[in-house]
């Protein structure tokens, strides 16, 4: 099985590289874009069963800091 | 005062503060690994900067974890005096032993410069050798040193007096253009609630020689030692 | 077993006359992977095959020498009470020209894995880096500010992260560079001279391990690639781009030292251009051995690799460690104290093999040495020298001189670097004491309780005019900013950076700039203890400008004498060592207001710029001088402005510069050689007079430094006002504004 | 609408915050975990009907580096 873990910036928190990349977008020709967020995604190759609750502490504890960041994981059975 | 200066895989200023320690009178500094469980009896801790582990994930998030960081938990439980500088400071926030975060800086470069800081309170065991209000030029090096707490916290640390140090201009004013990487209200420096804890963003050991420009931060060290003294003595 | 058709072996860059001396080494013919080997090992970057001849020509020896260019991975220079300095400087070019983030930042952790092989603990690197123009809207000026951007922010990533200073350097912007970024990197280490460690494959029977990054697919045949001039097509062989990790290298770094300091180490050869292949047959040439290794033993990071993958890898962070037998178990404890991969995957023996098994199949078996060292030589054909017309002053109006400075000044080549120097940690390891800024930089090293002062310098202008001229220049430069710290030179390493050497004009360039230097390090005594060569910089548009980049190192005996470029107290006198000079011929004042190349280098006359220098030197060891600036890009006026600026807080300065011209731009912006401006205590002003006059060096008292924002000066009967505040904006601004509008 | 551009270091290129992550996870309990591979996700808030073209060359020339990373580009209606 595989995980994905995706850690975005928390909207009170600055996040100078999303207003950046805006920018750019605008310069780029997209000048309606909105807001834009930029965030990290953890790709997890996993043993089959590996226990949920263990993968939800990982990801709260290591992958992701809650004071400035909430993550999502998502469970990919193949 | 014994020190025990902590090295992670990654540190590389943890030779630089040994060198700056021993040489100071009333000081002596070790190595402790990060590996090992016991910070080997010493006075206080110190968590020096560098990159523990590349820096990856987060700042400071994978040292947290290094069998050595149970043992500083501990040693601060028990009131033992523990200084963060730079990666140092990161890894005692993501450890818990310090509230708030450190994200990257406004600019999105990392900065090497000399900077002007405010000493905002000489009551704590890591600036009572400093009056109140004295400017500090230290340097800071980072690419992540902008320090953000939520507003809750924020009224705490000013209510308990924990903001030891800000970012200020030449003139002492905690303006925008003196701080350097957007750190929320200027902060450059704080201490938990208990007072033994202490982390910041610029690097005192590097201004601790007249031939580097600066010996402020000499005076964070002795503020330290000084008070060991007094406990001692007491 | 793929067949070699005359199609693959070209592609391998090996020619047919390489062939024919590769089978008669063989005595057969080689196999798809042996090809592979020679290929790389016979490539421009790692035999020099096009420029050994003309690098023999460098004067390599001295009385503090103790290992000389070539003989291992960098030279080792003395520097008294038992200690010793390794310093080299690599290019990577093509690589940064691909990905300028991962170029830039692989090539400082190669030559970091050069310094300390040799047993030395790295302590300070410099870079000296070149763009296409980053001014404008075009596509092109806006690829040259991405280049430049992802250029300094991976040379920052890797340098601070692993916790090495990068305390100087240079970047100039020119037009020969579009498309074709130059990034030369320096590093320098201390050692005892007891350390000095060998990349000799020594001890029949002695195990060979591995140890760093597991190998993978990354970088293949990057040695051939820098190999080649740069062309849509090779933009596409992306694969062959790194990605560095400058936290496995400082683990490597650590261990490596550990490893070196334990006693249990017969040799260690890093893994640079083509990777194990090198570090192979290199070591047992050294020791006149031969090596066996076994690929399946090879921590690999992906699976079914083949021989020719693994052998031609240019994976980072990794390295060779030839072990005394016996010493296995406290080798494999210190890996395993740094966390790092390892394997032991061979043996030395005393067949003079390079012998690559994978597992009983035997994929290589090549004679060490003539793999090593018989790769062919090549003389190439050379152009006549013809220099260009000298400058026609008259066909040259003179420009309005007070719009002329500030516009110096904002010149991307001439204008502050600080956007730059501050992305980067100078100040870790307690060494910086004269900052980035200045005109070479100060470092002590705490652990031998010594300070150095080096610098990087080349004015590739003055080599496009004249190759030879300009050369001399880049070494008298370099020793001219080293002189202005009160510094005494040691040593040079160099960084010749050319275009396609099988063109007769570039080859020309190739000769005159090597002899060039030679001769120059002869006169200031500073043999070269190693370098390195980069050729076929070509983009579309042509040949980069000649850049032989020279990085000089000297002592400072006394921490009294250290010296920096800016004014420092109201009231001082402001004496200009050398004369006041008339030569604007490839200045940058005809560069960047006339917008030309145009003219002859001015002329370097060896025996005043050594007068000059050591006239500094003892006037600066006598405790007379305040600050000491070298006039180079922008002259005289360009010099004084950034004595004013330069300082933590501005002071104006009043001068008057005595006319050897009718024409107020020739007095302010010519680049006559052998200048330096010096600010002394009033009352010193005359000792230091006759103190120079009495040792046959031209020098006169040019003014007064002021509490004034401005400065004043009086030239060839018109006299200038200038508001620092608008000179200070021109030249710091310049950059940032450019990078970050 | 929006835009999700999720940038993964390519197969072939090394992921040294990867390996590291890797590592991490073991010691936090996961012995088992395979391979890790970090990469980022940017998400964009856009005006409706923004044309995926340019957001395709957005993602391509500005977003990630195509040298060493691969993007995927998903648009969210809404
Ligand atoms: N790429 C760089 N990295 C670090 N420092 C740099 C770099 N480029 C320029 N500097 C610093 O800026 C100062 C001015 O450089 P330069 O104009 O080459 O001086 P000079 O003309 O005296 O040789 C020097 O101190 C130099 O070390
Ligand atoms: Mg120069």
């Amino acid at each position: 099985m595989k995980a994905l873990v995706t850690v975005m910036p928390k909207p009170s928190v600055l996040d100078p590289q999303g207003a950046a990349a805006a920018e750019a977008i605008r310069h780029h020709g997209l000048e309606k874009v909105g807001r834009v967020r930029i965030g990290k995604v953890i790709e997890l190759e996993l043993p089959d069963g590996a226990p949920e609750a263990l993968l939800h502490e990982i990801s709260r504890d290591l992958l992701s800091n809650p004071v400035i960041e909430d993550y999502e994981l998502e469970i990919v059975e193949k | 005062m014994k020190f025990s200066v902590l090295q992670f895989p990654g540190s590389n200023c943890d030779q630089d503060c040994v060198h700056v320690l021993n040489a100071m009178p009333g000081a002596s500094a070790n190595f402790v690994w990060h590996k090992d469980s016991s910070l080997g009896g010493c006075d206080a801790v110190v968590v020096p900067g560098g990159f523990s582990y590349g820096d990856y994930l987060r700042c400071g998030a994978i040292a947290r974890f290094s069998p050595i960081m149970q043992a500083v938990k501990e040693f601060a439980a028990s009131g033992g005096p523990v200084i963060g500088i730079c990666n140092g400071f990161q890894i005692l926030c993501e450890s818990g032993l310090l509230p708030g975060a450190l994200v990257r800086n406004r600019g999105l470069h990392f900065i090497c410069e000399h900077v002007w800081l405010r000493v905002e309170s000489s009551d704590s065991q890591f600036t009572n050798a400093i009056p109140t209000g004295r400017l500090l030029n230290i340097p800071i090096a980072h690419g992540e040193g902008c320090y953000f707490a939520d507003d809750a916290t924020l009224e705490r640390l000013n209510q308990n007096g924990q903001i030891l140090l800000r970012y200020t201009d030449a003139e002492g004013v905690d303006s925008e253009s003196g701080n350097p990487n957007g750190s929320r209200e200027n902060i450059a420096g704080i201490r938990n609630e208990a007072g033994n804890v202490f982390g910041l963003m610029p690097h005192p050991e590097r201004a601790c020689d007249p031939l580097l420009g600066s010996t402020d931060g000499l005076l964070i060290f002795e503020s330290m030692i000084g008070q060991a003294a007094e406990v001692a003595a007491a | 077993m793929t067949e070699l058709t005359p199609e693959i072996i070209a592609k391998h860059g090996i020619t047919p006359d390489e062939f024919e001396r590769i089978r008669e080494i063989l005595g057969r013919d080689p196999n798809f992977t042996e090809l592979g080997v020679f290929s790389v090992m016979w490539s421009e970057h790692c035999s020099y095959k096009n420029s050994k001849l003309e690098l023999k020509k460098f004067p390599t020896t001295g009385p503090r020498v103790l290992v000389k260019a070539g003989e291992e991975n960098a030279g080792v220079i003395d520097i008294g009470d038992g200690w010793a300095i390794a310093f080299k400087m690599e290019s990577h070019n093509h690589p940064s020209a691909v990905e300028p983030f991962q170029g830039a930042a692989t090539g400082v952790g190669g030559i970091i894995r050069d310094i300390f092989t040799m047993g030395a603990r790295p302590v300070f690197s410099m870079n000296a880096l070149r763009f296409g123009d980053i001014r404008g809207d075009s596509t092109e000026a806006r690829t040259n500010r991405r280049l430049f951007a992802g250029v300094v922010a991976g040379i920052a990533h890797y340098g601070n992260c692993i916790g090495i200073p990068t305390i100087g350097g240079e970047v100039y912007f020119d037009d020969s560079y579009a498309g074709n970024p130059l990034v030369n990197v320096f590093c320098l280490g201390i050692l005892r001279h007891e350390q000095i460690a060998r990349g000799a494959a020594s001890g029949i029977g002695n195990p060979v391990f591995y140890v760093g990054a597991e190998t993978g697919r990354d970088g293949l045949a990057g040695a051939a690639f820098a190999s080649r001039e740069l062309t849509e097509e090779s933009k596409q062989d992306r694969p062959a781009v790194q990605v560095g990790d400058p936290f496995r290298e400082k683990l490597l770094l650590e261990a490596c030292l550990e490893l070196l300091a334990s006693g249990c180490v017969a040799g260690i050869q890093d893994m640079g251009a083509a990777g194990l292949t090198c570090s192979t047959c290199e070591t047992a040439s050294r020791g006149g051995t031969g090596v066996e290794i076994d690929v399946n033993l090879v921590p690999k990071r992906e699976s079914g690799m083949t021989p020719y993958e693994i052998l031609l890898s240019e994976s980072q962070e990794r390295m060779l460690v030839i072990v005394k037998k016996g010493e296995e178990a406290h080798v494999r404890a210190i890996f395993e104290k740094w966390d790092l991969p390892y394997a032991e995957v061979g043996i030395v023996n005393d067949d003079g093999m390079m012998r690559v098994r994978e597992g009983d199949v035997v994929a290589v078996e090549i004679p060490a040495r003539k793999l090593a060292d018989d790769a062919p030589l090549y003389a190439r054909e050379a152009a006549p020298k013809v220099l260009p017309p000298a400058l026609d002053l008259d066909a040259l109006p003179e420009a309005d001189c007070h719009a002329a400075l500030p516009a110096l000044l904002a010149h991307p080549s001439i204008a502050s670097k600080a956007w730059v120097w501050r992305q980067y940690d100078h100040m870790v390891r307690l060494g910086a004491t004269v900052l980035p800024g200045s005109d070479a930089a100060v470092f002590i090293v705490r652990e031998a309780n010594k300070i150095l002062a080096a610098s990087t310098d080349c004015n590739a202008i003055y080599c496009r005019q004249d190759p030879r001229e300009g050369a001399r220049i880049a070494v008298a430069e370099a020793a001219r900013n080293i002189a202005c710290t009160g510094a005494i030179p040691l040593a040079v390493t160099d960084n010749l950076n050319f275009g396609n050497p099988h063109k007769p004009e570039n080859f020309l360039q190739i000769r005159e700039a090597v002899e060039g230097l030679a001769e120059a390090c002869e006169r200031f005594g500073t043999p070269v203890t190693g370098g390195n060569v980069s050729l076929y910089n070509e983009s579309p548009a042509g040949a980069i400008d000649p850049t032989p980049t020279v990085g000089m190192v000297g002592i400072v005996e006394d921490p009294a004498h250290i010296t920096t470029q800016f004014f420092k107290t109201v009231g001082d006198a402001i004496i200009l060592v050398g004369e006041a000079g008339d030569e604007l011929g490839a200045s940058h004042y005809v560069l960047a207001i006339h917008g030309k190349k145009a003219g002859l280098p001015p002329k370097l006359d060896y025996d005043r710029e050594l007068a000059v220098q050591e006239g500094v030197r003892v006037a600066i060891r006598s405790g007379l001088v305040q600050s000491a600036h070298d006039c180079s890009e922008g002259g005289l006026a360009v010099a004084l402005a950034e004595s004013c600026m330069s300082g933590p807080s501005p002071l104006g300065a009043r001068v008057e510069i005595p006319s050897t011209s009718t024409r107020a731009d020739v007095a302010l912006f010519n680049e006559s050689q052998s200048r330096i401006l010096l600010s002394v205590e009033a009352a010193k002003a005359d000792a230091v007079l006759a103190l120079l006059h009495q040792r046959g060096v031209p020098v006169c008292r040019l003014g007064t430094v002021t509490s004034g924002a401005q400065l004043e000066v009086g030239a060839a009967g018109q006299s200038f006002v200038w508001p620092l505040d608008e000179l200070r904006k021109a030249w710091t601004s310049a950059i940032p504004d450019l990078m970050e509008p």
